[in-house]
């Protein structure tokens, strides 16, 4: 009888947010089990869990019956654990072998290493991949994809009993996506458990055995691939039919004139971007993670630096060379990642909300406390914020909260906005939440506002977007409207050379 | 409130800890308000910085000089006519900004004079914080102290001064004179001229090397004076010393003499070693080497480094001050450092002791300590000690000298 | 004024606390000359130069940063102000050179850091080496003796002879900082760089700016406080408050300002200050020797930063 | 092979141009004064290694491994003191002594371990507090008065040398060297050191402990401290209380100019070996050259800047060939 996984009971929650609650389901070997949800379902942290990075609050993870307490990664690498993480963990200044190896390198009499065996055993692994590295190279100096396929390497070389993999395919092109999926395939035929974290409905059709389905970290169902089919899996992930989050949308039928006219723009990551807004118009930016979106915006909003190419706002060129010129002109970003570029966890919701305002709730040389609270107030109560008072560190609260601090920064009453940039605005939110986003995304474009709305859930793309601009490898592959788009069109612009 | 509670605790602990640490405040010298440990000892303390009174009389002669018997005993052990122990014990403190090994030393006669002339003994380092120090002088005014021996750093002797005025507490200077800033003195004080501390040093070496390397040509004799030039009285020291070198052998000066400022290596045995050999094996071609210094660990560095080139019969080592060279002796050691400028400290602290004695009983003012020492335009007396320089022969019968001074045969 | 969440407020707490059982602990050890009058002044004068680096230590650190040059730096502008005071140059102009010379400095650190990415307290360090060898350079073996009537009166004045003319300054820049931090644009743009700089800088604040600016403060505070200690003893020397950093240092954690930045105010930083010398004077008192002081100020740092801990713990 | 042969290439340029470096500054002095060159002169220099040497070990796989210890000179300087006081005062045997010295400064690496590992303190004000603690106990025990040692054989270790040019202290020192040097670069614990270093979170998903491995290289550090001062009290026949406090920033300077780097996972013993003779050669110039002695402390100071401004443009010129061919 081969190996099975068990998850029992597995509970675990960060302070102010529950983000898994009483998740049971069995895993038998020789299986490719999709883990499927929304962003903020739970799925990272229950792989972190597994993988020893942290500690389950309440129940355990259990193999062949017998219960695993892993204080560490350590302890879950010998019980034959291998996750591979979304963001890589390589170390970028050593070569491909030692990362490979990472770990427990093979060390001959008295702890020396034993670089014969360890290049012969590196070179084994990556002709059974077929892939033209060299044990030696230093893998920052890799490309993306071959540091993917290094990380891969790395769990495959521990043949560990089971083997998770979350979001793996990001960044893989076609070809490096069909090597993974036939080393998969042979995973399974060895029969060991795989477990497969991704949002690409295609790829787990492709290759899946069966299905976990978990909304806002609770276990929803388990369904078998082939007798499932994307209707069903998207209404189990959403917990009710996606028609009406979008239908409810008032959409702005005439737009005002145009307001931002980006033409020829050309940094160091993306190339040749021209495109056009219109006030009260929502222009979609979609396309794979990689593809440059963040940093189009980035350019525009005077983050990173424009090596050549002309920036119109209301038809005047304008150069932002930092961020405080775009703020002041008008223009806002809400920035991809919370954590590292929105949010000063330590300070109150307030500081948070009136961090580019500052100027605006002064009364002569000193901020004016009242003023302060009266914006943060209107924040907390137009996107209604969980939370006793304003004063409330941000650290305290759960991502969908955080998030909502971030919009209602950038959407205050003391904002002039008339650009407003939303990269990933819904990223790691309950769904009940993301419509209340897309209805304000909206109610701003019916206010004149020019919305660019980033987003790499394609069905979020499509409905809330007017018109939708497709971007890969930082070039614009393609327009669509709302009306003639579907996901499989703009996937295919997003995958096209 | 959990954990607000058990911070309270923990400073409980540490407050305890230190308590009992502080128990005995009998020998453990008094506290200073240090300003934490630097990780850069760079900054060697300043403040009165060693160099004995010189013997102005006569020029060091193997024997030591006796004290000069004419003159008014006020103030002085001599003085037979005072009953010590009629009255309570005396508090006094010894307060010394960036103590060093010879004011340890110097504290620790100071303690055993408290026992002949019935005073109690404490001491205060600053840490080279003059702010502290001087606080902590007001701190002391309140606490009852009768009397203060002082070792300020020299720029603040007036301010010092004027401080002890106000508290009306009599003071006495024991390594250093306190002078104005215009150079007077302010109080009565111990001779240290540290320039001529520094020629004595020269003198010696040009008197006595014969006895060692028989008839050499003065054009071979290299002369290296180690000091640090942080602090006054040390570069006196040194200038002393090499000018009693070019006035000597002028021809030869500039080629021979090697100027040995540690300040960058700091105040340590290492630093005089480093320098040292530094020197000597960056000027092979000369043959011969006297060497000096104001500090006794550079000479000890200096000896090591000797010893590790093997340059032992050809280098003559004196430094200034013996307290680790004569248990050396002691132990047998016969290398080149072979001599030493000298002053007992039991007989260097005499003075101060009975000094400050004399005035906290009231039975003279410091005008009028001391008469006979007082230099023309000056105020106070300026006391002068006999200093000797020791050698590995003489050193015995200057300890027995002392040892029947202390006693009160004489 | 309120300090944010419940967390400090109960850490303030627990130092005021802390800081009265001092008081009540020394008074009684001295046999009551801890809690008197004079005492009161003693510690008051030893007070002022160690709050002014408090205070440019404390604004650094609340903005992520740390500089260990200002005892080193401090020593050497108050010997320049001696120097030209003594040739003779009119004391305001001695007075303004000599805190320029700290800025300068202090920028000098912020372009190590911010332009070649060193990391702040190594460049500090390294810089602390550069002007103490260039304070021997100026000031040599003699001190330089300070005589100029006003500045002397600046460092050693004393209002009814109990309150010291310095004490007040440095007090007013305790309150005119703590002003700042909480109630102003700037203010509030440090604390939001120490929470996260790149957060910061998306929201139109430049971390770039503000460390220039934090650095040359601490640069000058540090001079003047140099400067304020030449002019207590009269003289300046190359030792002055070569290592007096650390002391500024360890008030500030102990008055709660978390390191890296985000959070503790100026309040909780002079309460540490408090903590710190009624520590040392008490110390003194109940005649502590010296090197059990030594060894106390670093323990005292170690328990400043336990203090801080649960601050540290929370952010990794 | 075209990318291999570039990483030897890489990683020889910044040893070459070290080694010229030190080159140049050793013709000049030379130059300056023939005898710099001489048999004495060298192995004076070669002497003068020996202490921020043998910290400088302990400090530079700390500095690889992402720690820093600033308490390794009054770890040093206790060594000193505490080995004087166990042969003069306890009568003990020398090498005995030795031992126990290195123990003591492994356990006061441990609490360093305790307080950065466990209490999660910033690491280097964690070691000024350590540092100023143990100022204070070492002026306590030694009443801020040096103590002699007396014992002939314990003097053996200053003075035996090896064809009058290398002395053993210098000779310990080299071998640390390269004891630790193979260790770093042969060993399985040698490559964990630089991965923890490189990529604290990716080594410890990957299955190591960095925190175990840290607490390993400050014992190492404490202990290597400790014995550099009880070979210093050797050579100088006496434990100070104001010996080798200070030689952690020329032991970190050393570090630095040979290419350890702050960031942690850079830098090998080699390279700290010629940065430590730069260094070493360089003052020892100084002296000679009887330059006023506060210009040799600024010297030092820009000397460390220098070091880290060499290493900056070497990060960012690593970091662009690495994004140029990534990309």
């Amino acid at each position: 009888m081969d190996t099975y996984l068990e998850f029992r009971g597995i509970g675990k929650s960060f302070p102010g947010v529950q983000a898994l609650d009483d998740i049971s389901f069995t895993v038998s070997g020789g299986r490719v089990c999709a883990i499927l949800g929304e962003n903020g379902a739970g799925k990272s942290t229950l792989l972190k869990i597994l993988s020893g990075d942290i500690q389950p609050g309440a129940g355990g993870v259990y193999i062949n019956g017998a219960e695993q307490r892993f204080t560490s990664p350590y302890q879950a690498i010998r019980s034959g654990i291998s996750v591979i993480y979304q963001e890589r963990q390589l170390i970028p200044a050593m070569n491909v072998m030692e990362n490979i190896f990472l770990g427990d390198i093979p060390a001959g009499r008295a702890g020396f290493v034993d670089r014969a065996e360890l290049r012969g055993r590196t070179q084994e692994i990556i002709d059974s991949f077929g892939l033209p590295i060299h044990p030696l190279e230093l893998v920052g100096r890799l490309p993306v994809a071959y540091q993917q396929m290094v990380e891969i390497m790395k769990a495959y070389r521990r043949n560990s009993k089971i083997i998770a993999f979350d979001e793996p395919t990001a960044s893989l092109t076609d070809s490096e996506i069909s090597i993974l999926f036939e080393l998969i395939g042979k995973l399974r035929n060895d029969g060991k458990i795989v477990l497969y974290v991704s949002h690409r409905l295609s790829e787990i059709f492709q290759i899946t055995d069966e299905i976990v389905v978990l909304k806002d970290g609770r276990f929803v169902k388990t369904l078998e691939t082939r007798e499932t089919d994307e209707q069903e899996l998207i209404t189990a992930m959403v917990g009710r039919d996606i028609g009406d989050t979008y239908s409810g949308l008032k959409r702005n039928d005439r737009y005002g004139e145009t307001l931002l006219e980006v033409s020829h723009l050309e940094t160091a990551a993306v190339h040749d971007i021209s495109f056009e807004l219109k006030s009260g118009e929502i222009l979609g930016l979609s396309g794979l993670v990689g593809a440059g979106r963040t940093e189009v915006v980035r350019a525009i909003f005077g983050a990173d630096a424009i090596i050549s190419g002309e920036i119109k706002l209301e038809g005047k060129p304008v150069h932002f060379k930092k961020p405080g010129d775009a703020i002041a002109a008008g223009i806002a970003l809400c920035p991809e990642d919370r954590k590292e570029q929105g949010l000063v966890l330590l300070r109150s919701i307030r500081d948070n909300i009136t961090a580019p305002v500052l100027d605006k709730v002064r009364k002569g040389l000193f901020l004016d406390k009242k003023a302060e609270d009266e914006v943060a107030g209107d924040a907390i109560k137009k996107y209604s914020i969980k939370t006793p008072s304003s004063d409330k560190p941000v650290l305290e609260l759960s991502g969908g909260n955080q998030q909502k601090v971030i919009l209602g920064r950038w959407t205050s009453s003391k904002m002039v906005t008339k650009v407003l940039i939303l990269d990933e605005p819904t990223k790691g939110i309950d769904v009940g939440t993301k419509a209340e986003v897309y209805r304000i995304v909206c109610d701003f474009a019916r206010d004149g506002i020019g919305v660019i709305f980033i987003s790499s859930e394609l069905t979020e793309v499509i409905n809330v977007a007017d018109r939708i601009i497709v971007m890969r490898n930082g070039r614009i592959t393609g327009e669509v409207r709302r009306e003639e788009a579907s996901e499989e069109s703009v996937l295919a612009l997003a995958m096209s050379e | 409130m959990k954990r607000s509670l058990a911070v309270l605790l923990s400073a409980l602990l540490c407050m305890s800890a230190v308590s009992c640490a502080g128990g005995n405040p009998g020998e453990s010298p008094p506290p200073s308000v240090s300003s934490g440990g630097s990780p850069t000892a760079e900054a060697p303390p300043s403040g009165g910085e060693p160099s004995a009174p010189p013997d102005a009389s006569t020029p060091a002669a193997a024997t030591p000089a006796e004290p000069t018997a004419t003159g008014s005993v006020v103030g002085r052990y001599a003085d037979k006519s005072v009953d010590y122990f009629s009255r309570e014990p005396y508090e006094f403190v010894y307060m010394v900004n960036g103590m060093l090994v010879i004011h340890q030393l110097l504290g620790e006669a100071l303690a055993d004079w408290g026992g002949r002339v019935n005073y109690n003994y404490s001491e205060y380092d600053s840490g080279s914080d003059m702010n502290a120090f001087l606080t902590t002088m007001e701190t002391y005014a309140t606490q009852g102290y009768d009397g203060f021996f002082v070792d300020p750093d020299v720029t603040v002797a007036q301010r010092t001064a004027e401080l002890a005025e106000d508290l009306g507490i009599p003071i006495f200077p024991v390594l250093v004179p306190m002078r104005d800033n215009d150079g007077k003195l302010i109080t009565p004080g111990l001779h240290l001229d540290s320039i001529m501390v520094g020629g004595l040093q020269t003198q010696w070496l040009i008197d006595n090397y014969t006895n060692y390397w028989g008839d050499v040509d003065p054009a071979e004799i290299g002369y290296l004076f180690l000091y640090a030039s942080f602090n006054k009285n040390l570069v006196d020291n040194m200038v002393g010393a090499r000018d009693k070198f070019q006035e000597t052998w002028p021809d030869t000066f500039e080629k021979n003499y090697y100027d040995g400022d540690c300040l960058a290596l700091g105040v340590s045995i290492e630093a005089g070693f480093d320098y040292t050999s530094s020197i000597f094996t960056a000027n092979p071609d000369v043959k011969y080497w006297f060497v000096s210094s104001c500090l006794e660990d550079y000479g000890q560095g200096a000896a090591r480094a000797a010893e590790d080139l093997n340059m032992e019969d050809r280098v003559l080592i004196l430094s200034n001050g013996a307290n680790t060279l004569i248990p050396d002796w002691q132990g047998g050691y016969d290398g080149c450092w072979v001599a030493a400028l000298h002053y007992a400290n039991e007989i260097f602290t005499e003075p101060i002791a009975c000094g400050l004695v004399a005035l906290a009983d009231g039975r003279a003012k410091p005008e009028d300590l001391w008469p006979e020492y007082k230099q023309p335009g000056e105020k106070y007396a300026l006391y002068v000690v006999p200093t000797v320089i020791i050698t590995k022969d003489t050193y015995q019968d200057y300890l027995q000298y002392v040892e029947d001074f202390v006693s009160g045969l004489d | 004024m309120k300090e944010g969440s419940k967390f400090l407020k109960s850490k303030m707490f627990a130092l005021l606390v802390l800081l009265l059982l001092i008081v009540v602990f020394f008074t009684i050890a001295s046999k009551g000359t801890f809690f008197s009058l004079v005492n009161a002044r003693n510690i008051l004068n030893a007070i002022v130069i160690v709050a002014l680096l408090t205070v440019g230590a404390g604004a650094l650190m609340i903005s992520g940063q740390i500089d260990l040059s200002t005892g080193a730096s401090g020593t050497m502008c108050g010997i320049l102000m001696a120097i030209l005071l003594v040739n003779g140059w009119p004391w305001p102009v001695a007075v303004v050179v000599a805190l320029a010379a700290g800025g300068f400095v202090g920028a000098i650190n912020a372009l190590l850091i911010n332009e070649l990415h060193f990391q702040g307290f190594i460049a500090t360090m390294a810089m602390a080496s550069v002007t103490q060898g260039l304070s021997y350079a100026l000031g040599g073996a003699a001190s330089i003796p300070v005589d100029n009537k006003v500045v002397v009166y600046m460092g050693t004045g004393r209002i009814a002879d109990v309150v010291p003319v310095s004490i007040i300054a440095a007090l007013l820049i305790f309150f005119v900082y703590g002003i700042m931090l909480n109630k102003t644009k700037f203010g509030r743009s440090i604390y939001l760089v120490g929470g996260n700089p790149a957060a910061a800088s998306l929201v139109g604040i430049d971390p770039k700016r503000i460390s220039y600016i934090l650095f040359i403060n601490s640069g000058v505070l540090g001079s003047l406080a140099g400067c304020l200690f030449a002019a207590r003893l009269k003289s300046a020397t190359t030792t002055g408050i070569v290592s007096s950093q650390f002391a500024g240092m360890t008030a500030a954690i102990l008055g709660g300002v978390s390191f890296g930045g985000g959070s503790g105010g100026m309040f909780g930083a002079f309460v540490g200050l408090l903590i710190l010398n009624s520590f040392s004077n008490g110390m003194t008192l109940i005649k502590i020797s010296p090197y059990w002081q030594t060894f106390a100020s670093g323990a005292l740092l170690l328990f400043a930063l336990a203090l801080d801990f649960s601050g540290a713990k929370k952010k990794n | 092979m075209e990318n291999m042969s570039a990483a030897k290439r890489l990683l020889r340029s910044k040893l070459f141009s070290l080694a010229a470096v030190t080159a140049v500054v050793v013709l000049i002095f030379y130059l300056i004064r023939r005898s710099y060159l001489g048999v004495d002169n060298i192995r004076g220099i070669l002497n003068s290694m020996s202490l921020s040497g043998t910290i400088g070990v302990g400090m530079a796989c700390l500095l690889i491994g992402g720690g820093v210890d600033l308490a390794a000179g009054a770890e040093g300087c206790f060594g000193g003191v505490m080995v004087a006081l166990l042969i003069s005062k306890a009568g003990a045997p020398w090498p005995v002594a030795l031992v126990a010295v290195i123990l003591i400064g492994a356990a006061i690496g441990a609490f360093n371990a305790f307080l950065i590992n466990v209490l999660n303190f910033m690491g280097f004000i964690a070691t000024i507090g350590v540092s100023s603690m143990l100022q204070g106990i070492i002026n306590i025990i030694t009443k801020a008065r040096n103590i002699s040692i007396s014992d002939r054989g314990f003097w053996s270790i200053g003075t035996v040398a090896v064809a009058n040019l290398f002395t053993l202290p210098f000779m310990i020192m080299a071998a640390l060297v390269v004891v630790y040097g193979i260790i770093l670069s042969r060993t399985r614990f040698g490559r964990t050191v630089y991965m923890c270093g490189g990529n604290r979170r990716a080594a410890r998903l990957s299955g190591l402990n960095p925190k175990k491995i840290s607490t390993i290289l400050y014992i190492n550090c404490g202990a290597l401290a400790s014995l550099g001062g009880a070979i210093l009290a050797a050579r100088m026949h006496s434990g100070s209380p104001k010996a080798v406090l200070g030689s952690e920033l020329d032991a970190i300077t050393a570090a630095v100019l040979g290419g350890v780097s702050f960031m942690g996972g850079a830098g090998n013993m080699g390279g700290c070996f010629i940065g430590l003779l730069l260094l070493c050669s360089f003052n020892n110039g100084l002296i000679s050259v009887k330059l006023a002695s506060y210009w040799t402390i600024v010297a030092q100071g820009v000397l460390l800047i220098a070091a880290l401004i060499a290493d900056y443009f070497n990060v960012r010129a690593r970091a662009r060939e690495l994004k140029a061919a990534g990309a």
